[in-house]
């Protein structure tokens, strides 16, 4: 089997230059990649465009690279919860693209299945359709919308083999296995980097084909962003 | 007049044995405290789940385990985990038989507006303009009129669309309309004690009442 | 949960009627659905379109169906193996759209995923391009080809819940999975039908809200096409 | 000139390090036996698998564990199993780095016929239409000429197309050749044995050939 592992998250991110467009797995700070991010702000990268549904918080996630200007543009579907994000914005230091989610997630999984454009509902009539193609099907119009052309896709994957086949858990799988599938390089990290074998062929979310790099993390710090709880009785 | 909670029990009755369900955030997650006993609905999630729970008990929550408020959840036995793609597809594809969400703005032909106001940080649309243009039945919850005391029912939208033609339902603290296909808000239900006049009142778009508009029964 | 269960074939198929269309999961005679084609056999609903990978061998699969003239058009992407199909078609009994695999599986995929349209570039320059639409993206052509718009889909699952949400085992999976997603009514048989729990959520490859009926089948043959083996020492 | 296995093992020659690849039915299937130590490779198969191992040892058939030509195989360590949908979108995203395939006819412009014959039953065309528009590296496997004893190398195709412009290599018995961007066929390596006199006699299609062309070297 061909083996993908990196020594770690440095090794993993040594080549994204400034000015590349990286995609981020992760709903909110669900299934981030905390090592590559950690190594992103270490290495200082800046003018990256970032696709991720969210843009992290203040002192987490994509947050630490805004704080760090290392974000040139932002393409997410929602990007609450986050003041420096903000003042960015406002100030002009930041560009931010707003994207429905289902599209993102759609333009993604075209990247990964080889379709150049995907049609989608989402948007008609509103000023997300604005400058793009409108077409009838069936008597209900779509918007055209096209893949994603990303040079680095992002992921954590709960566990992965040495060869880059992933498993996620629970909801942390969200948008990491179709970003992982749309990256032009991707790099996965793994709570768990197990050996070849170790993992059921009918369990893998994201074969290996997908995956470029993978590398076992580390102090995965796994913030909650919402804490809603019952009382216990 | 109903309060956040009647709103939320008056929608849980159009909730049918059977249904797979997506609840929006604010008012709409209320409603999933009053689905009636017997009837057995699956939650979905957007963020890739279908069998959503309750909130976990302290001391159990799991990182991994939101919803798409970000909220630590739980998961039912049966649920499904599964990514972004498949749960927008399911989406799009009308497997969701009700999705209840909020709004800033309707009008009288059902577009809605629950996203953007202009001059304000923009936080970003989420699922919703998918939500929106996808479901094949949606009911809005929200307030009849904005702080400001203006109606939200309105003629036309003046904030930026969600989505344009896709509201069919909607239920605020003084009543359950029906948005007809002709284009009008269609007066199905008065809160209780809220009058035909004071909802009229409350109503900037074209509305149809019968004469005898009946009460709400909320259980 | 809702509860999807019904008590067998006959049962599951009943509101099959004649001239419906409808899609069969399997690859050669790999994780077809053997007990509703037996049923369907039995009830003799005839004029089927047919959209199935494969079409089955003269004694088996949709073969059986086939036997008893139950189909009038079958769509599928290779149809070898099969002397009483080719004497059908031959004699003009049956009708056959031949589409390349990929298309037939990403048709599934885009009426699971209310995509009403896809682009590829299978079939380009050949004679499957004729009456489509091409369309050029950064300089490569590519058809656009339509969802699927089939009335039932027919499929087999090793593991299900009471709720409908299928496992499917090694290479069985193959269109059986896009095929559920596909269909207006769904049917699953499956090997094991289990309570809702026992099956792990994230190893889950259909969620039941694809799946409108689902019976624990009885008696698989999984009949072998092509016996290849290595001699033991 | 080369047998079946011999042009299998001069394919094997261009599998590098680290390759997915696609092997078709028929003479591409027996490169799988010649890949050499030390390249890993892992075999695709688009019925919805990668890792495909060797056939099962007696006995040890699994019916739900079948390849593309509907033969009993085994995984290797490290395997992955998936739908059908992924299996080609993996494909026409191009992440496989190589696929081999046999053809009935290849044109000087690289445009492939190989899945039928006017007049005969048509079987389908299976995957072969997919492999070929979508990968970037395509090794066509074939017979110099037909049982007929005409070129298959022609300046166009006579049989219904299965691609067009797609093929970049071609390994016979007699030789190795590419197929140049401006057309025509380039020899780059003879068959043990084989002049190119006698190539030129079996190639329809224009073929450029340097005054020294080396023999194939096959361990």
């Amino acid at each position: 089997m061909i083996n993908k592992v990196v020594a770690n998250a440095d090794e993993a991110i040594a080549d994204i230059m400034d000015g590349k467009t990286l995609m981020l797995g992760g709903f909110g700070l669900c299934g981030i990649p905390e090592n590559c991010i950690a190594a992103l702000v270490k290495k200082g990268t800046r003018n990256l465009t970032c696709i991720s549904n969210n843009a992290g918080v203040d002192d987490f996630g994509i947050g630490l690279m805004l704080k760090q200007h290392q974000v040139k543009k932002m393409i997410s579907s929602y990007v609450g919860e986050n003041a420096e994000f903000e003042r960015q914005l406002l100030s002009g230091e930041l560009e931010v693209e707003l994207i429905p989610q289902g599209t993102l997630a759609t333009r993604c999984l075209a990247a990964g299945y080889g379709m150049p454009a995907i049609f989608t509902p989402a948007g008609v009539g509103t000023e997300v359709a604005e400058g793009k193609e409108v077409r009838n099907f069936d008597g209900k119009d779509y918007l055209m919308e096209y893949a994603f052309d990303a040079d680095f896709a992002i992921v954590k994957a709960w566990k992965g083999d040495t060869t880059g086949n992933l498993i996620f858990r629970s909801t942390s799988r969200n948008f990491n296995p179709i970003m992982a599938m749309a990256g032009k390089i991707t790099i996965a990290e793994v709570e768990e980097l197990v050996e070849v074998g170790e993992l059921d062929p009918d369990h893998i979310h994201t074969p290996g084909v997908y995956v470029h790099r993978i590398f076992q993390g580390k102090d995965y710090e796994k913030r909650i962003e919402q804490r809603t709880v019952r009382k216990r009785d | 007049m109903l309060d956040k909670n009647g709103i939320a029990k008056r929608i849980a009755k159009e909730i049918k044995d059977g249904y797979y369900v997506n609840l929006g955030i604010g008012i709409p997650t209320l409603v999933a405290n009053y689905i009636p006993d017997g009837v057995n609905v699956v939650l979905q999630s957007e963020n890739g789940l279908l069998g959503m729970g309750p909130f976990p008990l302290e001391g159990d929550e799991d990182p991994d385990l939101i919803n798409a408020g970000k909220q630590t959840i739980t998961t039912l036995p049966g649920s499904a985990i599964f990514d972004s793609a498949m749960s927008f597809g399911m989406i799009r594809a009308q497997k969701i038989d009700l999705t209840i969400l909020g709004a800033m703005e309707v009008s009288e032909n059902g577009d809605i507006a629950n996203w953007k106001i202009p001059g304000k940080m923009v936080k970003g649309m989420g699922g919703a303009m998918d939500l929106v243009a996808s479901a094949k039945n949606i009911i809005v919850a929200m307030q009849h009129v904005n702080k400001a005391g203006e109606s939200k029912l309105l003629p036309t939208c003046t904030l930026p669309l969600t989505g344009v033609r896709c509201i069919k339902k909607i239920v605020t603290e003084l009543a359950v309309l029906d948005v007809l296909p002709e284009g009008g808000f269609k007066l199905l239900e008065r809160a209780p004690g809220v009058s035909v006049a004071e909802i009229r009142e409350a109503t900037a778009g074209k509305l149809y009442a019968d004469d005898d508009v009946p009460e709400m029964v909320i259980d």
